[in-house]
């Protein structure tokens, strides 16, 4: 049976591959800012699970101290990533929106 | 019992800059004033660094007391302490230009909200980062270097929009994704280590790491991760929008300094750290990637019509040689490719500072950067357009340049191992570089008939003499060169450890 | 007993592993980016829920005060500071300074 | 029209590039897979180091014990790349947001008013039992910034108001505060960030709860997204986000 430290860094490499698979594909700004969150979630959650031992044993908090920093850098870096593509789309008439806008037609 | 430790000087360069930040936040007008004074106390701390370096050899500083599995280690040791000089005397130079820089535009009649807000912001951005890429080069835990390169990227990202040109934005955002992918990639590697060892130090990595399974994979994500950030020629595509559009002096300090504080670590952890775990194809593969680094970049740099562009199309190429070295490390012995590298890295430096500074300049005086309309730019703005010429001088590898050292030592490398062909790439590299240079320099001063300068600004010092000074210190790096390939033998071997205060 | 318990806690383990990535796909692949931001704080939350199971009580804290109360509001702002720009202009066409770029490449 | 034009446009979007990309990404993630497979599971960390020191780093939750003493100098860069977000966020644009919700009701006023003193509590115990348990500083800060965002689109009225130098001199607080106990230590201990044993507690309390209170304001400033009002007020006349820079 797979063990869960394996469990969730396997799940971590495949949010992190998703994230970095949307980051190239998609066109929009905010999918891209999204796709790279969800990677670094994936980093995150290898390295937690590095830091997990089953049953009682001692959890190794180093990780969980670096996850909690790379949580902090992440928003920051996201903050500034949103409103810098606010600021794109209002200054270059470039509306990088190549999906539709609209909540009510989103069944196509 | 107030004890001020002698080897705390290790901190200055991280925290004078650090602090000088924060200050510039809280109290908007002092920026201009005592920028140069923190940019001053900076150098001076990194001068005491050097000269303790020389007198008592590499050390180990451990912050918090904690030895090295548990805290976090600085180091200093001769490469260290010579990026960290080289990011000094740039950082003085462009400090003083910016000074001039902002005070010229604030004092031309339009869009003064918008010159002085962009002043106001870029001094403590500045700092930051000056004071982030101090703290890069002088960590020696993989993941605080995660969390200083990401300080740079995002204080890097935010000068380059500073100038709210659309262009400008749209180059940031996509600098600041790109970067972003980059630290993520290096943060997986981190993961994968960290897996593998349990321990962040590098020096304990040094030691322990072998070929390892996770060693190779946490290698070659890092090896991407630093590759999207230097931008070496695959993945150079967001560097010349980015360092082009920035304001002047922000371009200096991107193309100057920001990319060479990923290349280090590159080095670094190629040369130091990993040393056991790389092969002699993914060294040819970087060199390959260099020299097309070198061509791609010459050659596009060729056809640009901004000189912004052209300058920023050069630097993709200069980049490329810092690449050639690594194919060659391997089998000339680390000792005089480092020296090359290093040589390269310092020298371009200051060059490619002095170019921007000068081609912002020769913006703000004419209005416009568009290379076949520069003609006679040297009647009216002399040490600029020498400036330029004497960095061109530079990025061509003449003597006595440090260039032309750094290229000297390349080109010896590679004959000496046998590989020839890299040789042939540094030569046709520097002719093309010539081809560049040479187009610009000669509209600067071919001063046509009937020629009569249409405007007349008032001539600030600040923004020609620093541009002229980087520059002839580039020029002049060459007739030094003993002294700091002197400086980088002091080395990493044998580092003495001192814990300061004790564990408590 | 302990038997017992450790299917359930596989069986869970794999129920948030399965609920994390399609959340992560839908978000990534739904053509509204609305609800791709709802979903991303849906993912947030699944996310503090795994740092729970995984034994890490600090990261689910910051994670879920992070993603509810931060980033999913920060996206929100930023999505529908967009929308009202891009009302008065629509183009599809993803065209930009051609003197600002030659080089081929992704944004 | 409007709901297939994009549709139609999405479907020819399936070019062989993307294609590549998608096997190329998947080649390379079932080589990492097959790496983390092979890869020995839960190899010690430093979980021992950490346990064998916790007794003098004066918490007693190791989380927090690496966080602010073991690895301070890293949550030190940390809290200064918050401020960083800050500087280059108010370096960008200004401030947007505020005023443009709109149409508050009265019950989402009134549980506002209700919440947020509540969510300041909570903050704070957050960041007192940081010292032992699970919380922080970080964590208490977020929750005074998730406060700040919900106070921020109720659209208080005195909000817009807050003036400038205050609010630069709270966002600054927690990095001046690390910064000038790490500085302290220097000359008190002759270490950087060596926290005397005696005082180790204090510090790294108040630190936590000056970095908690700058990391709130930082995260609502951050929701804010541009120079606020108290900002702009010293500044000269802006002319307009758009238009050319002119270099």
């Amino acid at each position: 049976m797979m063990s869960t430290n394996l469990l969730y860094s396997l799940t971590g490499l495949v949010l992190f591959a998703l994230g970095l698979y949307a980051l190239i594909v998609c066109s929009h700004l905010l999918r891209k800012i999204l796709a790279s969150n969800i990677m670094s979630s994936g980093v995150f959650l290898m390295l937690v699970s590095t830091a997990y031992r089953a049953g009682n044993g001692k959890i190794d908090p180093v990780p969980h101290a670096m996850v909690l920093t790379g949580i902090v850098v992440s928003v920051s870096a996201t903050a500034l990533a949103l409103v810098l593509a606010c600021r794109v789309q209002e200054t270059s008439n470039v509306t990088l929106v190549r999906e539709e806008y609209q909540h009510d037609t989103s069944g196509a | 019992m107030l004890i001020f430790d002698a080897d705390a000087w290790i901190i200055c360069p991280i925290v004078f800059p650090l602090a000088a930040s924060i200050f510039f936040f809280l109290s908007r007008r002092t920026g201009p004033v005592a920028a140069p004074v923190a940019a001053l106390a900076t150098g001076v701390s990194i001068i005491i660094l050097l000269r303790q370096l020389l007198l008592f050899g590499p050390r180990h500083y451990y912050i918090g007391g904690w030895q090295a599995p548990l805290g976090i280690t600085l180091r200093f040791d001769g490469p260290a302490v010579l990026m960290l000089a080289m990011t000094g005397l740039t950082g003085i130079g462009i400090t003083l230009y910016a000074r001039g820089y902002f005070s010229f535009r604030i004092a031309a009649p339009k869009r003064v909200g918008r010159h002085e807000r962009q002043e106001r912001f870029f001094w403590p951005l500045w700092m930051m980062l000056w004071a982030a890429m101090n703290g890069l080069f002088l960590s020696s835990d993989i993941f605080n270097l995660y969390v200083t390169m990401e300080l740079v990227s995002i204080a890097a990202v935010a000068l380059a929009a500073l100038s709210g040109k659309p262009a400008s934005q749209i180059a940031a955002i996509r600098y600041l994704l790109v970067s972003f992918l980059g630290s993520l990639s290096y943060l997986l590697g981190v993961v994968f280590l960290y897996k593998t060892y349990g321990i962040l130090d590098l020096d304990m990595l040094q030691d322990i790491a072998g070929a390892a399974p996770g060693t190779r994979v946490a290698l070659a994500l890092i090896t991407i991760g630093l590759l999207l950030k230097t931008a070496l020629f695959p993945m150079h595509f967001w560097l010349p929008p980015a360092h082009a559009n920035a304001l002047a002096p922000v371009s200096a300090i991107l193309s100057g300094l920001v990319v060479k504080g990923s290349f280090y670590l590159l080095f670094r952890f190629w040369f130091e750290v990993f040393s056991g775990a790389i092969s002699i194809g993914a060294l040819n593969m970087l060199g390959i990637l260099g020299a097309g680094a070198i061509l791609w970049g010459a050659l596009q740099a060729m056809r640009q019509q901004r000189l912004k562009l052209l300058v920023a199309y050069s630097t993709v190429s200069q980049l490329g040689y810092l690449f050639i070295a690594f194919p060659l490390a391997s089998l000339e012995g680390n000792m005089k490719v480092w020296g090359a590298v290093i040589f390269m890295a310092m020298a371009h430096a200051c060059a490619k500072s002095a170019m921007f500074m000068a081609a912002g300049t020769i913006y703000l005086h004419i209005g416009h950067d568009r290379i076949n309309e520069l003609v006679g730019i040297r009647a009216y703005l002399p040490v600029t357009a020498l400036a330029y010429a004497i960095a061109g001088v530079n990025l061509m590898g003449l003597p006595p340049s440090g260039g032309f050292i750094a290229k000297w030592l390349l080109l010896s490398a590679s004959f000496n191992s046998m590989q020839w062909w890299w040789g042939v790439v540094v030569m046709v590299g520097s002719l093309l570089a010539s081809v560049y240079v040479y187009r610009v320099v000669c509209q600067l001063f071919i001063i046509p008939e009937g020629y009569t300068i249409k405007k007349q600004y008032p001539r600030s010092h600040l923004l020609e003499w620093p541009a002229f000074t980087l520059a002839l210190i580039s020029l002049l790096l060459g007739l030094f060169a003993p002294y700091p390939l002197h400086i980088l033998t002091i080395g990493s071997s044998n580092v003495a450890t001192i814990i300061p205060g004790g564990p408590p | 007993m302990v038997a017992e318990m450790t299917y359930i806690m596989a069986g869970f383990d794999m129920l948030l592993v399965a609920t994390l990535l399609w959340l992560a796909w839908r978000l990534l692949s739904t053509p509204d980016i609305f609800k791709a931001v709802v979903l991303f704080i849906c993912f947030g939350l699944v996310m503090a829920l795994a740092w729970v199971r995984l034994r890490a009580p600090d990261v689910a804290l910051a994670e879920a005060a992070i993603g509810a109360g931060i980033t999913g509001p920060l996206f929100l702002a930023a999505l529908r500071r967009m929308e009202r720009l891009s009302k008065e202009e629509r183009r599809l066409d993803f065209e930009e300074d051609r003197d600002a770029d030659h080089s081929p490449g992704k944004v | 029209m409007l709901t297939t034009a994009p549709a139609k446009y999405r479907r020819k979007r399936i070019d062989p590039l993307v294609v590549l990309v998608f096997f190329l990404l998947a080649g390379v993630t079932a080589m990492l897979g097959r790496t983390i497979c092979i890869m020995p599971q839960q190899m010690p960390g430093l979980e021992n180091e950490v346990a064998r020191h916790l007794h003098n780093s004066g918490v007693a939750s190791p989380v927090t014990a690496v966080l602010l003493n073991f690895r301070g100098y890293d949550t030190l860069l940390e809290v200064m790349v918050l401020f960083l977000a800050v500087l280059g966020v108010w370096s960008l644009t200004r401030a947007t947001f505020v005023g443009y919700m709109g149409d508050v009701s009265p019950v989402q006023l009134a549980m506002v008013r209700l919440l947020a003193p509540f969510m300041f509590l909570v903050a704070a115990y957050l960041v007192w039992q940081g010292s032992h348990l699970a919380g922080g500083a970080f964590q208490g800060g977020a929750v005074l910034g998730g406060a700040g965002v919900l106070m921020l689109i109720t659209d208080l009225p005195w909000l817009p108001m807050v003036p400038a130098r205050p609010l630069r001199c709270g966002l600054a607080l927690g990095p001046v505060v690390f910064l000038s106990v790490a500085l302290g230590c220097l000359i008190w201990s002759g270490g950087f960030l060596v926290y005397p044993l005696q005082a180790a507690a204090f510090l790294l309390v108040l630190i936590e709860a000056a970095c908690a209170l700058s990391i709130g304001l930082t995260l609502a400033a951050l929701f804010v997204g541009g120079r606020p009002y108290g900002e702009l007020m010293e500044e000269q006349p802006y002319e307009g986000g758009s238009g050319q820079g002119d270099e």
